[in-house]
């Protein structure tokens, strides 16, 4: 039993890493923002897009940082060039942006790569296969839920110890407030993009070396399940968002081990109606009261 | 239980009222009564949980526990239950345990007959003022969606529009009737927001601050005017001030509300002597 | 401003959009350049182009007419096929060439037949595609077909039981895939039948299926898209058995995907670039001299200048296109599709003659095997439903 | 009030003229032509997108299911208008379906419509207690649900699973060289009915709801009721677009019902002003014209003598087009209408701010 079930465990898990790193983002901004960030699946695509040109004329050593740097980069424009004229605005207008930023980075995605697949270039010590028990897979696939809990860990005290980190809990209680108390309050979403972009280019690393034709719309359904993932953590809480993309990862997988495989993508949204419905705070979120 | 008699002719009647938020008490043990044809005025210093109280009775927040009665019928009825059980701070749970539950929601509540405006002003930003108050008229309606399509309420939509009109010619604001709610000043949008609520046909009115903001002759106006629309529409009246002349003036009765609890009640001049309701008002001076 | 738009709303939709000069044939060729299928479709217009620099005139009535090529993309998507469609038509083609792809082409179909503008399969397999539109000719053989021969050479790899995967959505795989599961299970083989949605990345559940079912063989016609994350996955996972799939699957993303890995692919398609018939050896040389001459050209083909099957017959499609307006021996649309039927010619790909229902009586297939070691193709036999 | 008439008047005018037109402009320039199917799709589009301004832009709603009740209702009206004859060769994997009979166009754009509203009631049920972005993301989801459902090999003799639906009585063959007219005559009563409803005491009470759910609610409007019926009049009128869509493409597929579908309705829906339904008119034509017609010529590598026009590539168009769309979003969030109609314009309530302003 375990032996078969074995290697759908592995697969779920890593998929579920690289989901969590992409989730990380949307939990961050949606904490302070309220804001689903519909262009993260993008940003985590062009970061895909990145790695393959910078490979393709600069040695890996280069080309890892620098795709980091510019996915930050893209996620920091985004976020002064659409959403910050916005801020006063109603949440809808937002939301609109960020589709439209979505639709407009898709689009281009596609018109420079002629939509066609690229092939993902080989990162050493990810690509490579190995042997567990019954599974043969990627290295990648052990790398990545290492890989994530120690960014999860390294995130969570940088949230709690750091005098930003300190910012961004309290901009994400309250938004007005925390501004009267003289933070700066673009600042700090400013750092929460920063943070969110660099996540998802260190994911699409993970998740291409696994997974390696890269479309425009590769990102689309990581995206949207990474966000039901922070959801289903409890948006706000990072530990929340990894757990909840580990078990997003491992349910689909065990789902299509079971047949159900034309549902695999429709039980996540199934997944997170459900929560929505009967814990909206998800598991690790607080519950918050609006004034009349 | 004896709370629970009615005695006679109230319209509105709260029991051991308490509101909890969490582990904050809002309100504590809140009991009063609105009797027919009164101005009741409801005061306190800021963040006494006068507004919460408001909210309790029109289905915005269900209390922790107590009841509600509106016309002798119970509106809002609770006692702590789930985790509340244990965080309970306030007092009489016991007395509620056995009754079951009865949750309004704010829709019902205004169905019943009672109407409300709000501290902050809240206006249908997008609409005229006359389709504000037009929209008030909403409720009473008898024809559903499809007969209001097609247009076969006529009459009823005459009456509404008339209905709308004679209300803002009442509150004196026919000549603003085709301007932006939000685009009035401020007088005239706490006008419009009781015409609003006028529409909905209540036999109670809330009033939450209603002379907020005002200099001390609009006030005195404002003052005319609840009791000039309290008669003309024989209405009882529950109002939140801090407006003590207005206050004053125009209630029969008063309650004053402080950290949640009632530490007074009584006529104008018996509130006014009161010394706790001093020291309480004086408290506040110091902050 | 807003007058304005309104105005240029009106003036615009008043133009009338007809244009054309004389002694110009027009011939459409509706092609995705983007999306699932861009790459297979790139390399159907090269071999149109290719015929075109050959043939690049046609004599009707005695004048000589240029042809001029009319390229739309269908992005590989139903919904853009259509206005793509619309578009050829309003542009007044006389005929229409393509689509890779059957979705976009039945979608197409519909349009070509209201126009009454004929158009010509090239790659598009599924029996549908002409058989529900009367104006849609096609040179290359079938679904049904297909689906038989790649069962049959299955069954000679030894393999009893099939794991058959399809993209949810998409009606060539899947239609494919059924004709396949009917011969395969005719042939005493079992199978496993599953789908996977479309933007599916993770594929390592799928091949998992197929190993746990104890299946010895994959067949899994679809996009190249995901036909190189399947071998890729598959040879992560160290599986044994061949995967198998259609014609396009017959592309350099699969060599890429497979190259340098532990993995047999085997796919069916409609022409060999070593077929040592003079017409193909001449067709081959010359399109490869063709390309080298233009890295454009090159890198639209996938980087090298690998003959794919879909050029050839790209090539044969145009040649039947001046066929039939040789025939009508008129550029009007009627004439040239009330040609059509009786049109002979003998192609690249083999001889082109058309049954009652428009379809190419054609009844070989190539099998080709994807050489990890080469990286390129190996031609392993020609196989009909026959054997 | 006089005022008002007169200017109901013109507009009709207008209206009257611009029908005449299309007819017009049909039978002048043929019904392939590619002005004609601007007019068709632009007039479907515009169903469409005023079925979702009701929503998101007269009840504040932020749904994007749309393309998923387009899916229903067009899914609908195929399965019960395909000839009989016809039936074996397009369920050619399920030996003929199990719908084993044929209604008329008319009754089937109205059960398109139905059957979407009818699924908007059961997914409205739980859906619509979320607000804002939740109600996105979970009626997004529930589109993808439906799509994935309809694919389903299992029901694939109702739906025909993956394969397309042909054959079934499209715009060409109801009123041939007529179908413009057609088209508009479909829309027009729809969209008129939607406008009655916006204007009677129930579209206000929408809009109450939009502008602060807690004082509609003190005015006593129950939020859930005029929700879900704002959600279901939507949707059934997203289903009979859906319907109309189809016919217009003449072949159907589920997988071209995605979520990208419904970005487009809404982006639609903001260029022509959240909350104005002539302003989803204009703006669907502008934005089918564009994508379908005018900006065509960017997507073709062109030559002016040997040099070649830069920038032109397959793909572009869509690149101009986001970029356009992301300006109207960030600089003229009003739109072209903000949230006023073609004939309130130059009435005296000049300063009203749309839903998607202040």
């Amino acid at each position: 039993m375990f032996e078969t079930l074995l290697p759908y465990l592995l697969a779920g898990i890593s998929v579920g890493g690289q989901y969590a790193l992409i989730a990380v983002g949307y939990t961050l901004v949606y904490g302070i923002l309220r804001l689903i960030n519909f262009a993260h699946g993008d940003i985590f695509t062009a970061a895909g897009f990145f790695m393959i040109y910078l490979m393709a004329s600069l040695p890996i050593g280069l080309s890892i940082p620098l795709v980091i740097v510019l996915t930050v980069l893209l996620g920091f424009t985004v976020e002064r060039v659409a959403y910050k004229p916005l801020r006063t605005a109603p949440r809808m207008s937002i939301m609109i942006s960020a589709i439209g930023v979505s639709y407009l980075l898709q689009n281009l995605m596609w018109y420079i790569t002629g939509g066609l697949a690229k092939q993902y270039p080989v990162l050493p010590g990810l690509s490579e296969t190995i042997q567990i028990g019954s599974a043969t897979t990627k290295l990648v696939t052990v790398v990545t839920p290492v890989l994530t809990v120690l960014l999860v860990i390294a995130l969570v005290l940088l949230i709690k110890r750091t005098k930003i980190g300190m910012a961004m809990r309290a901009v994400s209680v309250d938004f007005e407030t925390s501004q009267l108390m003289g933070i700066k309050i673009n600042n700090v979403i400013s750092v929460t993009f920063i943070i969110g972009s660099a996540m998802a280019a260190i994911g699409s690393m993970l998740y291409f070396s696994n997974y390696t034709a890269v479309t425009p719309t590769v990102g689309a359904m990581p995206g949207l399940k990474a966000f039901v993932a922070a959801v289903f953590g409890g948006i706000g809480s990072i530990p929340g968002a990894m757990i909840g993309a580990l078990i997003i990862g491992i349910c689909e997988n065990l789902i299509k081990a079971a047949g159900w495989t034309a549902f695999s993508d429709a039980f996540t949204f199934a997944l997170l109606i459900v929560v929505l419905l009967f814990r909206p705070t998800g598991l690790f979120g607080e519950k918050t009261t609006d004034k009349v | 239980m004896s709370e629970v008699k009615t005695s006679g002719n109230n319209v509105l009647r709260l029991t051991d009222i308490t509101m909890q938020f969490g582990g904050v008490v809002a309100i504590n043990n809140l009991s009063l009564e609105v009797n027919t044809g009164e101005i009741v005025a409801l005061i306190g210093p800021n963040g006494a949980g006068k507004t919460t109280a408001f909210n309790c009775i029109t289905g915005v927040y269900e209390p922790t526990n107590g009841a509600v009665y509106f016309h002798g019928k119970p509106i809002a009825v609770n006692h702590p239950q789930g985790k509340m059980i244990k965080q309970y701070g306030g007092i009489n749970a016991d007395k509620y345990k056995d009754q079951k539950a009865v949750v309004y929601t704010p829709d019902k509540i205004t169905h019943m007959g009672i109407a409300r405006t709000f501290q902050n002003i809240r206006l249908f930003k997008s609409q005229t003022a006359f389709e504000n108050v037009l929209i008030g008229t909403h409720l009473r309606r008898t024809s559903n969606f499809l007969t209001a399509t097609f247009r076969l309420n006529m009459k009823e939509e005459k009456a509404m529009r008339e209905k709308a009109s004679q209300l803002l010619e009442e509150v004196g604001l026919s000549d603003v009737a085709n301007e932006l709610a939000t685009s009035l000043p401020y007088g005239k949008q706490r006008r419009l927001e009781i015409a609003r609520a006028l529409a909905t046909d209540p036999t109670l009115l809330l009033l939450d601050e209603p002379a907020a903001g005002m200099n001390p002759q609009e006030t005195d106006e404002l003052g005319e005017f609840i009791v000039d629309i309290k008669n003309k529409f024989n209405l009882t009246v529950f109002m939140i001030e801090h407006h003590m002349n207005l206050v004053m003036d125009i209630s029969d009765r008063i309650y004053v509300l402080d950290f949640g609890k009632q530490i007074a009640e009584g006529t104008p001049d018996e509130i006014q002597k009161n010394p706790v309701v001093i020291a309480a008002y004086l408290g506040v001076d110091e902050e | 401003m807003k007058k304005l738009i309104a105005l240029v709303l009106a003036v615009m939709m008043l133009v009338p959009a007809f244009a054309m000069a004389d002694n110009v044939i027009k011939i459409g060729v509706f092609e995705p350049s983007t999306g699932d299928n861009g790459a297979g479709g790139k390399q159907e217009i090269l071999g149109i182009e290719y015929a075109n620099s050959l043939a690049p005139t046609v004599t009707i009535g005695g004048e000589d007419y240029t042809v001029e090529l009319v390229i739309e993309d269908n992005q590989s998507l139903t919904d853009k096929a259509i206005s793509a469609a619309q578009s050829l038509v309003s542009k007044n083609v006389s005929v229409v060439l393509g689509s890779y792809g059957s979705g976009v082409s039945m979608a197409g179909g519909d349009v070509f037949a209201e126009a009454g503008v004929p158009a010509i399969g090239v790659s598009c397999t599924n029996p549908n595609v002409t058989l529900l539109c009367d104006y849609y000719w096609r040179i290359c053989f079938l679904d049904p077909f297909q689906g038989t021969v790649m069962a049959n050479f299955a069954k000679e790899l030894g393999a009893s039981k099939a794991y058959v995967l399809t993209m949810l959505g998409e009606d060539y795989g899947v239609g494919l895939g059924k004709y396949f599961v009917d011969a395969f299970k005719n042939l005493g083989g079992e199978v496993v039948e599953e789908n996977f949605t479309e933007g599916t990345s993770d594929f390592a559940a799928y091949i998992n299926n197929a190993v746990s079912n104890g299946c010895d063989v994959v067949f899994a016609p679809c996009a190249t898209t995901y036909a190189a994350l399947i071998i890729d996955q598959a040879a992560a996972q160290g599986v044994t058995f061949p995967l198998l799939a259609g014609d396009t699957w017959e592309n350099s993303a699969i060599l890429n995907a497979a190259k340098g890995k532990d993995i047999k692919v085997y796919c069916s398609t409609f022409f060999d670039e070593n077929d040592d018939a003079a017409a193909a050896a001449e067709f081959v040389s010359g399109f490869k001299a063709w390309l080298n001459a233009d890295e454009g050209k090159k890198t639209n083909n996938g980087g090298n200048d690998i003959v794919a099957a879909v050029s050839a017959l790209g090539f044969d499609a145009y040649n039947v296109a001046l066929a039939a307006v040789k025939a009508a021996d008129s550029a009007d649309p009627a004439a040239i599709a009330a040609a059509l039927p009786g049109v002979t010619y003998e192609g690249v790909t083999g001889a082109i003659a058309f049954d009652d229902v428009g379809d190419a009586k054609k009844d070989m297939a190539y099998i080709k095997y994807a050489n990890p070691e080469t990286g390129a193709f190996d031609f392993v036999k020609t196989q009909s439903v026959g054997q | 009030m006089k005022k008002g008439n007169k200017r109901l008047i013109i507009s009709l005018i207008v209206v009257a003229l611009f029908y005449a037109g299309g007819c017009l402009i049909e039978h002048l320039s043929g019904t392939t032509s590619m002005v004609v199917t601007v007019l068709q799709k632009g007039a479907v589009y515009a169903l469409i997108a005023v079925s979702m301004n009701l929503l998101n832009g007269f009840t504040g709603l932020f749904s994007l299911g749309q393309a998923g009740f387009m899916l229903v209702g067009a899914y609908s009206y195929a399965i019960l208008t395909i000839p009989m004859a016809k039936r074996a060769a397009v369920y050619q994997y399920y030996n003929g379906g199990w719908v084993q009979f044929t209604i008329g166009v008319l009754p089937a754009l109205l059960i398109a419509g139905v059957v979407a509203a009818l699924f908007a009631a059961l997914i409205g049920l739980p859906v619509l207690r979320l607000k804002g972005d939740y109600l996105a993301i979970a009626t997004l989801g529930f589109a993808e649900i439906i799509r994935a459902i309809v694919q389903w090999d299992t029901i694939g003799p109702l739906t025909n699973g993956s394969n397309l639906l042909k054959t079934y009585p499209t715009l060409k063959n109801i009123m041939p060289g007529n179908t413009v007219l057609f088209t508009f005559i479909v829309v027009g009563i729809c969209i008129g009915m939607i406008l009655l409803l916006i204007n009677s005491t129930y579209g206000r009470s929408f809009k109450a709801i939009r502008d602060d759910e807690v004082a509609a609610e003190a005015m006593g409007i129950n939020l859930f009721h005029h929700k879900q019926m704002a959600f279901v009049i939507s949707s059934f009128f997203a289903g009979i677009g859906g319907a109309l869509l189809a016919m217009y493409q003449g072949s159907l597929q589920a997988n071209s019902f995605k979520s990208a579908m419904t970005y487009e309705i809404l982006l639609i829906v903001v260029i022509g002003g959240m909350g104005s339904v002539s302003g989803s008119i204009i703006a669907s034509f502008l934005f089918i014209a564009c994508s379908e017609w005018w900006l065509r010529f960017l997507d073709a590598e062109t030559m002016i003598g040997d040099f070649k026009v830069p920038l032109l590539a397959p793909g572009f168009r869509m690149v101009v087009f986001a970029v356009v769309i992301m300006v109207v979003v960030l600089f003229f969030r009003k739109g072209i209408m903000g949230d006023r109609e073609l004939w309130e314009l130059g009435s005296r309530r000049k300063a009203k701010g749309g839903a998607s302003v202040k």
